[in-house]
């Protein structure tokens, strides 16, 4: 039994060692990491939308209680002014959650564009969400406030042929984060500020 | 040689080719040969302390033994001096006494047999019928206890163009009669049955047992199918045909049971048929112990280096590499093959055709036993391929288009499985 | 002592180079050689750890107790293990996100516990650092010499830069798991040729 | 149901486990040798994998998840499967011998086996729930096994060929494994 | 025993009934004969031009392994032409020399040499290149691509991959009769289903090939494709449409009945042909790929070993021989 105990107490060392040491580890690159899977989970889409700021969106980047969640936005620096955010939210697709990115002009609550980050569409029916611009083409320039429907729900949107859910759950991401929008508007603006400079 | 017929779906059918009977029915008597030559079995590759040696004076019918130990024996077929004791090493690596006598010029018989035995009796026949013309089989028959239920006596031969039982139940209807009457006497087997072939079943109706009706097409005339179609079983594992109260003998034998009881004299001719390098059959009688090339000559077949010599048929026969090796007892045939129609095996891999396994009789299958044999790995052959369930048939090698020579493999392996467990039974 | 240190790093570059002389660690060699940044990416983390748990274990050899070895050797080699996960994440995210879970099956990689239990915990840490770089080594050179097969055959590039022109029909055969398979055994057959020698 | 039945068919065949996810594969070589053992190891595999699947299941959103430990999850899993093998080989040793004396000289080989652990990440990766965790499990497990035992008759016979010296054993192994992983192409599509 | 004359000591039995393998192979490709004919004054040059290409390199690599393995010149068995040959008759007419040169290639050393030559491999060495080929190179194998020059005046839409993009009612722009006449575009010799037929029931009564296995393959495709249509008659095609088209009829008489990787006891070739053909179907209804008999084929090679046990218990098991 003392044996047991002492085989075990040996591995119990073990264990917590490997265990303090990883956590010391972990944090030492737990920033970078995060960085690293935004800049190429999100990175291609977030600059496909922010195409033509002077800065890296992914640098700039706050975070912003909504709720219980935390959401991350990141800042668009056009003709030197910070004021377009990008943020991701979630629709529901034929396969599952839609990620969609929505950069918005904070000076005229305008779409600045919108992409499809994440998605278990179809292939080659729904996925053209991501692949073909028509669809996001659309919601550029439009006021985010609008309850963006397709045309086949009475709206003003152009479905993807064969993809009518897929484009649904990606107008229902926009209207979300419409909402999500105005929820926070004030804190982000206030967040802008440290950009300005 | 038959060849594959040009469309041939299923099984290989091997009718025996029917010749002309009339000229079948003259059976041709080899003169008296100037020496003949007995084996004997003799696992101990002695050389001396023989109770025989060359220069002994040997009587027609005198059993000889090599020591008085031994339960084996021969007869020996002619009048003669003893010339020569030698080993011979035989099929499977099988050590032998080869025990040559020259013929005397006058023949005298040897009427050990005749005083002692007038009755016919199990004791009698252990002593004295243990090597009969036409099957060496018949001890197993008589040596169980308890006796046999069935004895099914065989008249129709192992091997395809071989026509030697037929004859002698075609020409020796009575005497197989009074031979069934003494086997009958000797061993008290409750059944006694023939298996004849169809052309001969109104014959052999007139003696008074069981006839059995055996289509005499290849395989189905060998001992096992035989048996197998008769009584519609086989034996079960690890047992033999006479464990379970069964026995075969052949037709030629059951004729010698009784002209050895009537005459008083133990036979020691051999009926043979001789099969020639076009196919063609002659009958012969020689005594037992005839080199090969003295019956050949007497018929003016001519052989040429290269050759093939067979004792037994195309199928089963054993081949020789001289002619100056003896018929035996139970030698039906001999054949003689043709140096350019000789197969040759070759060395492919099985190709997997399965020609093999639709011709086995056995139900084995041959296309995974060649790959295991061939890799030389005999217990697994036998455990998992049923190496030991094969009767010997050829047919696989028969029908085999890469042309292994999967028979030789198989005795090879049943062989290479015996010696082992002889040496593993020694280490026990 | 020297010479036998040498001897210790060069037997894994020929004699005993996994995964043809001692054929384990078959699934990433498999898995991961389908371009050679991630046969020469895998190679290298595989050649850390091996080399850290050696270290490590040969130091703690008379440590450790008997009975709970293995279960040690475990816990050292899951804590490298997850080192190179977290650093990979950190600094190389695509490779790490083509590698997948292969970097943290390392952990089962039969070399690694094979080399603990058959070299690290009998011998000095000298020879186990020569041993387990020396096999690392002949493991990062196997890799590589598979994949480039693979990658020039199988997309015609090599590195991700085409090698032969725009007229070659890539063999993509090569890149698929079947070929992974079929051009292991064919390298392993080349080798035991050249090894008869 | 259907969801289940399309897991299982692509668990099974479409991304079976040795074939297309490479996972596995030394003891597909090793143990692939003789029928009876690739039986053998392919029960132990499904007996394990199905017990490991749901434990790591729990300890990755139970434990790891809640705590924000996800970093450990290598080191956890590890442990737990360890440890699992051994209180099965103790379990079966005491309660169930005749199970363990057909399971359990493959039962040590198992905590090395990358199937088992490459499993459990993937059921932690595709974010399963549990019940869908048990269905991949049991059905990867099952693809592992009847590729074991395919691949178990396909190398008797090899075995038996005449292989060139230098491609025999191992070499021919993999060239015939890579010829039934294309065979199993003919599953592509069908989940 | 002093002798000069010395006699042959073979083992019994002393006769043969005549049956090789070199006899089988030139059977196998008298049988297919009639199609690969109609292929060629099809097709024209480009095919004979495959045709040629295929059966020579295939005989070339074979040689070439045989020196390298040092074995005996096994080109005499036929058995590589006759992969050549049905390799090529798979493969479309415009196949570029590359393609054929690499197929053989993988079809006689990867397939066959390797596993040590004729009867070891365990898988059918043409389909073996001609699903490693389908791999590579898609468009080359994709039969509307490759085929697109050609007009012979009938419906010129690969007919599998037309019911696979249109469902079922593309099935009725072809007429049966053309399908069994060889109006469809498919590879060099699998288009003309009635030359095949002969040539299979031909192998068949020479008992070249095994009929089992031709029968439950093409008897289980036609039941497997009509519980599909019957099913959904829009989305399924029918029966006998399955049957003509792609490579059944090849696949049932030549492909699927290769020696070495078929089963050869009665129970294990009906099963053996059956899962192939229900896999076949199953490939083409709802898997990736326009045909299926290829993997389908593939995958009962691979299962074959194992089928393979199934087989009648051995008369008298364990008899002992005195």
């Amino acid at each position: 039994m003392r044996e047991m105990i002492r085989l075990l107490v040996v591995i119990a060392v073990f264990s917590a060692v490997s265990g303090g040491l990883l956590a010391v580890v972990q944090k030492g690159t737990k920033d970078r990491i995060e960085y690293q899977q935004l800049k190429f989970v999100k990175g291609p889409t977030i600059h496909h939308i922010l195409e033509g700021s002077s800065n890296d969106p992914l640098v700039d980047r706050f975070k912003l209680p909504d709720g219980k969640e935390e959401r991350n936005f990141f800042v668009g620096v056009f003709d030197g002014k910070a004021d377009v955010v990008a943020f991701e939210v979630f629709g529901k697709g034929f396969g599952g959650d839609i990620g969609v990115m929505v950069a918005v002009n904070v000076e005229n609550d305008e779409i600045v564009g919108i992409g499809v980050t994440t998605h278990s569409e179809t292939p080659g029916v729904g996925s053209r969400a991501k692949t073909d611009p028509s669809l996001s083409e659309q919601f550029k320039g439009l006021p985010i406030k609008e309850p963006f429907k397709v045309k086949a729900d009475g709206g003003q949107i152009d479905a993807i042929s064969g993809a009518t859910v897929t484009s649904r759950g990606v107008c229902g991401a926009v209207v979300g984060s419409g909402e999500i929008y105005m929820r926070l508007k004030k804190d982000i603006i206030e967040k802008l500020k440290a950009f300005k400079a | 040689m038959i060849k594959r017929p040009f469309f041939s779906l299923g099984k290989p059918k091997l009718k025996y080719p029917v010749d002309d009977t009339q000229e079948q029915d003259v059976i041709r008597v080899i003169p008296l040969p100037d020496r003949v030559t007995f084996f004997l079995e003799d696992p101990y590759e002695r050389n001396e302390g023989f109770l025989i040696k060359p220069g002994d004076k040997i009587k027609t019918g005198q059993k000889l033994k090599l020591t008085e130990d031994d339960k084996d024996y021969v007869i020996s077929s002619v009048t003669g001096t003893i010339a020569d004791i030698s080993q011979y090493r035989g099929y499977l690596g099988k050590t032998y006494a080869a025990i040559s006598i020259d013929t005397g010029d006058e023949e005298q018989w040897d009427d050990k047999f005749k005083e002692g035995c007038q009755k016919p009796t199990l004791e009698n026949s252990l002593e004295f019928l243990g090597c009969l013309p036409g099957d060496t089989g018949f001890i197993p028959i008589l040596d169980t206890h308890p006796p046999l239920n069935t004895i099914i006596i065989n008249g129709l031969d192992k091997d395809i163009l071989v026509s030697t039982n037929q004859l002698i139940v075609q020409t020796e209807t009575d005497s197989l009669k009074t031979g069934i009457e003494y086997l009958r006497e000797i061993t008290g087997a409750g059944e006694i049955m023939i298996a004849v072939s169809p052309e001969l079943a109104s014959q052999a109706g007139e003696i008074d047992v069981d006839v059995k009706v055996i289509e005499p097409s290849y395989p189905n005339t060998l001992p096992e199918i035989i048996m197998k179609s008769i009584l519609g079983k086989t034996p079960p594992a690890d047992e033999t045909w006479e464990q379970i109260g069964v026995g075969l003998i052949n037709a030629e034998a059951v004729v010698a049971i009784s002209n050895a009881f009537t005459k008083g004299q133990i036979p020691v001719s051999k009926l043979l048929t001789v099969i020639n390098k076009d196919n063609t059959t002659v009958h012969v009688r020689a005594r037992v112990g005839t080199h090969v090339k003295e019956i050949l000559a007497a018929l003016d077949i001519e052989t040429y280096h290269g050759d093939q010599l067979v004792l037994g048929g195309p199928m089963t026969g054993h081949a020789l590499y001289s002619e100056d090796l003896p018929i035996l007892a139970d030698t039906d045939a001999i054949m003689v093959h043709d140096k350019d129609n000789v197969v040759l095996p070759s060395d492919c891999h099985c190709i997997n055709c399965g020609e093999c396994v639709r011709a086995c009789p056995a139900r084995i299958p041959v296309n995974m036993l060649i790959r295991v044999l061939e890799n030389d790995l005999y217990e697994e052959a036998a455990k998992e391929y049923d190496l030991l369930s094969c009767i010997e048939c050829g047919l696989c090698s028969y029908v085999c288009p890469a042309r292994i020579p999967i028979f030789h493999y198989i005795m090879l392996g049943k062989y290479e499985l015996a010696r082992i467990e002889t040496v593993e039974e020694s280490n026990a | 002592m020297a010479k036998t240190v040498v001897q210790e790093f060069t037997k894994g570059l020929w004699a005993e180079i996994p995964p043809f002389r001692i054929v384990l660690g078959l699934c990433p060699t498999l898995a991961v050689t389908k371009s050679v940044e991630n046969g020469i990416g895998m190679g290298i983390a595989l050649t850390f750890v091996l080399v850290c748990s050696n270290v490590v274990i040969s130091l703690l050899r008379n440590i450790i107790p008997k009975q709970v070895r293995i279960a040690c050797f475990i816990v050292v080699i899951a804590t490298f293990v997850t080192v190179v996960e977290l650093v990979m994440q950190a600094y190389t995210y695509p490779l790490f996100l083509k590698l997948g879970i292969f970097i943290p099956l390392i952990v089962v990689n039969c070399i690694l516990l094979g080399r603990a239990e058959a070299f690290a915990a009998k011998n000095g840490v000298i020879s186990s650092f020569a041993d387990g770089l020396g096999i690392g080594i002949g493991f990062t050179l196997s890799l590589t010499a598979l994949s480039i097969i693979r990658e020039v055959l199988g997309s015609g590039t090599f590195y991700n830069i085409p090698v032969f022109g725009p007229s070659f029909k890539p063999f993509s055969f090569m890149i698929q798991a079947p070929g992974a398979f079929v051009c292991l055994g064919l390298m392993l057959c080349v080798m035991n040729m050249l090894g008869k020698k | 149901m259907s969801d289940y039945t399309l897991l299982a068919v692509s668990c099974i065949f479409v991304n079976n486990i040795l074939l297309m996810q490479y996972l596995g594969n030394c003891p597909f070589l090793g143990v692939s040798k003789r029928m009876e053992t690739a039986i053998g190891m392919g029960m132990a595999v499904v007996f394990v994998l199905v017990l490991a699947g749901a434990i790591t299941w729990i300890t990755e959103n139970l434990v790891l998840k809640p705590f924000g430990f996800e970093y450990l999850r290598t080191l956890a899993f590890i442990l737990v499967i360890a440890a699992l093998v051994q209180f099965v080989e103790m379990f079966l040793k005491k309660s169930i011998p005749a199970l363990y004396a057909g399971l359990g000289i493959f039962l040590p080989l198992i905590t090395t086996n990358c199937a088992v652990m490459g499993v459990c990440l993937i059921n932690i990766k595709e974010e399963y729930t549990f019940v869908q965790t048990l269905v991949s499990s049991f059905t990867y497990a099952i693809g592992f096994g009847l590729a074991l035992v395919l691949f178990a008759g396909v190398r008797e016979r090899i075995l038996l060929a005449r292989v060139p010296k230098p491609l025999q054993d191992t070499s021919i192994g993999l060239v015939g494994a890579g010829m039934m992983s294309l065979a199993f192409f003919a599953f592509k599509g069908m989940a | 025993m002093p002798d000069e004359k010395l006699f042959i000591g073979s083992h019994a039995p002393y006769w043969h009934n005549g049956s090789s393998i070199s006899a089988k192979s030139y059977d196998t490709m008298l049988a297919a004969l009639p199609a690969v004919v109609l292929g060629i004054s099809q097709y024209g040059a480009p095919a004979l031009g495959v045709l040629a290409l295929s059966v020579s390199c295939a005989m070339i690599w074979e040689l070439i392994m045989n020196v390298a393995m040092k074995r005996p010149a096994s080109i005499g068995d036929g058995n590589a032409a006759v992969i050549g040959l049905l390799f090529a008759m798979l493969m479309p007419a415009t196949a570029p020399w590359w393609a054929v040169v690499v197929g053989t290639f993988v079809a006689v050393v990867i397939g066959k040499q390797i596993f040590g030559g004729i009867g070891c491999n365990p898988l059918n060495p043409a389909l073996v290149a001609i699903a490693i080929l389908m791999l590579s190179w898609e468009s080359m194998m994709d039969f509307n691509d490759a085929l697109v020059n050609y007009d012979f005046g009938f419906n010129m839409i690969y007919p599998l991959a037309a019911i696979k993009s249109f469902g079922a009612s593309a099935v009725s722009d072809y007429n049966t009769v053309g399908l069994l006449m060889g109006q469809q575009p498919g590879g060099i010799g699998t288009t003309f289903g009635l030359g095949l037929i002969i040539g299979g029931l031909y192998l068949i009564l020479r008992g070249h090939i095994r009929w089992e296995i031709s029968l439950s393959f093409l008897a289980s495709v036609f039941v497997t494709a009509l519980l599909f249509n019957l099913s959904d008659p829009d989305k399924y095609a029918n029966p006998v449409f399955h049957l003509l088209t792609g490579y059944t009829l090849i696949g049932a008489f030549f492909l699927a009945t290769e020696d070495s990787s078929s089963p050869v006891n009665f129970f294990p070739m009906l099963l053996y042909g059956a899962f192939a053909g229900i896999l076949t179907v199953l490939i083409r209804n709802i898997g990736a790929f326009v045909d299926g008999v290829v993997f389908a084929i593939l995958m009962m090679n691979v299962a074959n070993p194992l089928l393979d046990k199934i087989r009648p218990k051995a008369m008298g098991k364990g008899i002992k021989h005195a």
